[in-house]
């Protein structure tokens, strides 16, 4: 028989898995709402037990360790606690203190990288050879990756009055940039599709007991939810959050 | 400590922590300027960490008053106060390797989440139903763009239709790449001034601070 | 005739939904095992890591959501089992998505059996690598990019030194002389968030270490951009990478048995498209014009 | 063969130029205030359309930041900008405006801050009392918990209009199919790549990619602003200059410009 821990979370994950799904049919129904309240309470539970730990696990230690050394994390952690006082009104202001910092040194540290990844690399690989290549299909690829590259950026000007060859340019971006979103809407498919298959398995495999037990809790789902709209109007109108 | 609520403390706050982030990473500059900046990169993820417990406090005392005021459906707020303190007594409590705790995980947040991202496929599906309406230029090249991919991705498409492998490559490794390129260069940019005129003083709205202390100011 | 033009155009969306739902789970329990062709660049990334040498350091990072393993199962499986072949290979394991221990704990369990005289995590030896001397879990850290950053500039400070169980594992640290950085050999990260990008930014940029992306579809086409450029030194492209990189690696299940549910159902969607345009030349168009 | 002088870390002397380049621009900009012109943006005068909607309708705007899952970055404050001047269009037209927040374990302090600015619309359009903090609820930093949360407000709510600009990822085609579902009018923006391909089929108006941030400058009216646009163009030229220096350059097997861009 399958044991009370992994029966447990067959039956709750089937619970919480067509729950959800529910919102595909577009009635509404009381184990949807059940599905996302649960899902949205333990979710926020698991973000505060995950920081939390990493400020016991490796910041507490490190302090503890050897406070005179470390007294810059002491204040880090003073910093952190500043963050809190957002939630009463009137110690608002000093909680701007840490805003501000995490804002301005995020900001700093993501950038200062970027200039290079996002910019300078991306850049030096555009700039290709289109003479001296070994075959007339490597001048057509870098040919076209360089003019795709031109079209598309005039797109991107904003300050600029679109007149004349700027124009036609734009024009052609449109096109590249319509048919980059046909190519890049189906590998997101490729993608999603990928997710419900991996997720459903989980469910349906193997067959007896997963699957069984799946099809069973996902009737009763479909019966009850039958039952409220059709016999307990006012039931089902009470069990619908506001 | 009136000196918290001017802007210009603010001001000189990012100045300063901007130049400190700056200088170590594109000069050899002396240890203590490279210990000063470690700390402020350790900093920023302590603060990320305490920064949760704000989106709890709030979210409890929403649900409490969803309790209190006894508002339609207000047991769900229970469900969501009972699994949350639950999840954060168990979890820091007893601690995270704890069967309840990773029980609750395994039957309601792994499921609730997977299930939301496959959800997507459906509506993909509906989606693209509806969008890929040949009638006109732009619709044309949509449909053929995303038909070619998806003949080459499928397994089955390269037994049925194994003219459309190399097209579809030549599509995704060179036009659908440039203009993925230049979409993230224009982005990458578009930071860079962000960053900038954060530095120059000049983006403090990004700490919600400059009509907020003006029309404090007024009352 | 027309109605049946008119039926196609407006087909209701709910029919689309139970077709593919039934198509999907008809096909897991029923593949029919198609052939499957493997692109460069996974065969690329599996010979980057088939080529790790003894004393290599290697941090596999987690940013990915329970909804991302679901489809990147087959990679996170198929690679971790790979790395875990290569002799006198050094593995940190870290997450930078708070979902990500709890299935990280799955798939060494599910790669990997208990070491004698243990009887819970984190003790377990995967293909002859044992916990504490081969390899480390150092489970979750907030901040993205930023704690990624930190790590860059101060490795062992931004680790710590105790693991995601709390034990203190600097012993690791310090018998195989791992201080800085620099020591890292190579990065994996499974993404259903950027980590690959945040490693990139501040270990490849910076070191020139090498950094390999396992990611979901989403992302694809921004992960080819830098593989492209040279910044990703390997890519694995979403269920289709795993299947793929599964099958280099001969790696049973997964992936490869969900090959042929992902074939006919993109199949399905084609035929949507094909039947939404005949039903529109064949109706909306003519109402237009009448 | 890369260049090195002495102060400067090796590898790091391109970047350096470059973002001088920028500093210097962005200065030159910030204090002569001369406001460049700029094109317009179609997705904005949707979210004119789409406040006028809702007014018609009598029905609410829901409207989202994104989930800024590294906290205030780039599309964050377009999404804030945008935020706001759609708090002000509501605050005018006597509208309910929804706003679900979260979505990220960093959304805590976009949450604060868009709170303080929508807060700010109301007071600056004299409409204090009608700013309630319970409709800017906070939905749990997880993606998927916020946007079933963020659905399952438009279910009941049923809005005429759902604005959804900023960092967002697979949870906003979600979002936009049920907004189609329930009858509003959808305008999205995201920096999302592959997410915009979706949202171009999914949603009624999609601003692409950094047509956001221009977006966000446009609305808030801000010389400064404007003045940032403005260089960003510039840059982009300095850019395709270096180009099609490069491919001639290289074409006739000289790497000079290579070689400057890894230094």
């Amino acid at each position: 028989m399958v044991d009370l821990y992994n029966g447990g979370i067959l039956i709750l994950g089937t619970v919480t898995t067509f729950g959800l799904y529910m919102i595909l049919s577009g009635v509404d129904s009381p184990w949807f709402a059940f599905a996302e309240h649960a899902f949205v309470g333990t979710a926020i539970g698991l973000s505060v037990v995950v920081a939390t730990d990493y400020l016991f696990r490796t910041i507490i230690p490190r302090i503890l360790s050897d406070p005179a050394a470390n007294w810059p994390t002491i204040i880090s952690v003073i910093l952190g606690l500043m963050m809190i006082l957002r939630v009463h009104r009137d110690t608002v202001h000093l909680a701007r203190i840490p805003i501000t910092i995490a804002t301005a040194a995020g900001i700093a540290v993501s950038v200062r990288a970027e200039i290079f990844s996002g910019i300078i690399n991306q850049i030096k690989a555009t700039i290709l050879p289109l003479m001296g290549l070994a075959t007339w299909w490597d001048f057509v690829v870098n040919l076209t990756v360089v003019l795709s590259v031109l079209f598309v950026f005039t797109f991107y000007f904003y300050t600029t009055e679109m007149k004349g060859p700027l124009q036609q340019a734009n024009r052609i971006g449109r096109y590249i940039l319509y048919l980059s979103f046909g190519v890049l809407f189906a590998q997101t498919y490729m993608g999603r599709l990928g997710l419900l298959l991996g997720h459903l398995q989980s469910y349906i495999q193997p067959y007896y007991p997963n699957g069984a037990v799946t099809v069973v809790v996902v009737v009763v789902m479909i019966v009850s939810t039958w039952l409220l709209h059709k016999r307990y109007p006012e039931l089902l109108e009470k069990l619908t959050p506001e | 400590m009136s000196i918290l609520r001017r802007k210009e403390f603010f001001v000189v706050l990012i100045v300063l922590i901007s130049v400190f982030l700056y200088i170590p990473y594109f000069f050899e500059v002396p240890q203590a300027m490279t210990n000063l900046e470690n700390w402020f990169m350790d900093t920023i993820v302590i603060i990320a960490a305490f920064a949760v417990w704000v989106g709890f406090i709030t979210a409890t005392r929403r649900e409490v008053v969803r309790i209190q005021r006894r508002r339609k459906g207000w047991f769900y707020a229970v469900v969501i106060l009972v699994l949350s303190w639950a999840m954060v007594v168990i979890g820091l409590g007893i601690g995270k390797t704890n069967v309840i705790f990773e029980f609750l995980q395994w039957a309601f947040v792994i499921p609730g989440d997977a299930t939301i991202y496959a959800i997507l496929v459906f509506y993909l599906t509906s989606a693209g139903a509806r969008a890929f309406r040949v009638n006109s230029l732009e619709s044309a090249l949509l449909t053929f763009g995303a038909l070619f991919i998806l003949l080459k991705q499928a397994p089955l498409g390269e037994v049925l239709a194994p003219w459309a492998g190399p097209v579809a490559i030549y599509l995704q490794d060179t036009i659908a790449m440039a203009a993925t390129r230049v979409f993230s260069v224009s982005l990458a940019i578009g930071s860079v001034v962000l960053a900038i005129r954060l530095m120059l003083g000049q983006e403090m709205a990004l700490v919600g601070l400059v009509r907020r202390v003006a029309s404090r100011e007024e009352e | 005739m027309s109605n049946i033009f008119k039926m196609m155009a407006h087909i209701d969306r709910r029919v689309y939904y139970a077709a593919v739902f039934l198509l999907t789970a008809l096909l897991l329990i029923y593949p029919l095992g198609l052939p499957l062709a493997i692109s460069p660049e996974v065969r690329h990334t599996y010979e980057l890591v088939d080529s790790l040498e003894p004393g290599d350091l290697v941090i596999i990072n987690f940013c990915l959501s329970a909804s991302g393993y679901a489809q990147l199962q087959g990679a996170c499986n198929s690679m971790i089992d790979h790395v875990f072949q290569k002799e006198g290979v050094l593995v940190i394991f870290t997450a930078t998505a708070d979902q990500a221990p709890i299935m990280l704990e799955g798939i060494i369990a599910n790669n990997g059996e208990l070491m004698a005289g243990h009887s819970d995590f984190p003790y377990y030896e995967i293909n002859g690598k044992q916990y504490g001397t081969d390899y480390i879990n150092m489970g979750y850290y907030p901040g993205l990019f930023k704690w990624v950053a930190s790590l860059s500039a101060d490795f062992r400070p931004a680790l710590g030194n105790n693991d995601w169980y709390g034990n203190d594992v600097s012993e690791f640290f310090d018998s195989h002389d791992i201080t800085h950085a620099r020591d890292v050999d190579l990065v994996i990260s499974f993404d259903s968030d950027d980590g690959a990008g945040d490693f990139m930014n501040y270990f490849f940029l910076e070191y020139g270490t090498p950094v390999v992306q396992s990611q979901i579809g989403v992302m694809v086409a921004g992960a080819k951009v830098q593989y492209n450029a040279g910044n990703y030194a390997g890519i694995v492209p979403s269920i289709r990478g795993a299947a793929e990189y599964q099958f280099l690696a001969d790696y049973p299940g997964y992936a490869l048995t969900q090959m042929d549910a992902f074939s006919v159902v993109q199949f399905f969607l084609i035929l949507l498209m094909v039947l939404g345009n005949v039903g529109y030349y064949g109706y909306t168009r003519l109402q237009k014009e009448a | 063969m890369v260049l090195h002088i002495s102060p400067i870390v090796e590898g790091k002397l391109s970047g350096l130029i470059f973002f001088l380049v920028a500093l210097a621009l962005t200065a030159y900009y910030v204090r002569n205030k001369k406001v460049p012109y700029i094109r317009r943006v179609p997705a904005i005068d949707a979210i004119e359309e789409g406040v006028g909607r809702a007014t018609e309708l009598g029905k609410p705007v829901i409207a989202s930041p994104g989930m800024s899952p590294s906290g205030i970055g780039a599309s964050t404050v377009a999404g804030l900008s945008i935020l706001s001047y759609t708090a002000k269009l509501c605050a005018r037209n006597d509208l309910r405006l929804l706003a679900p927040m979260g979505g990220s374990a960093e959304s805590y302090t976009t949450m604060e801050l868009a709170r303080d600015l929508v807060e700010t619309q109301y007071k600056l359009e004299g409409k204090e009392a009608a700013f309630n903090i319970d409709d800017m609820p906070f939905f749990s930093g997880r993606q998927f918990a916020w946007a079933s949360a963020y659905c399952g407000m438009m279910l009941r709510e049923k809005p005429a209009t759902n604005i959804m600009v900023g960092v967002q990822y697979a949870s906003a085609v979600y979002i936009s199919e049920v907004g189609h579902e329930v009858g509003a009018m959808v305008i999205s923006g995201t920096t999302y790549l592959s997410n915009i391909a979706c949202l171009a089929a999914s949603s009624d108006y999609v601003m692409i990619g950094e047509e956001m941030l221009a977006a966000g400058a446009y609305l808030s009216r801000d010389p400064g602003q404007l003045a940032t646009i403005r260089t960003q163009d510039i840059m982009k030229m300095v850019l395709i200059g270096i180009l099609v220096l490069g491919v001639i350059t290289l074409s006739f097997a000289n790497e000079a410009v290579i070689t400057f861009l890894s230094s």
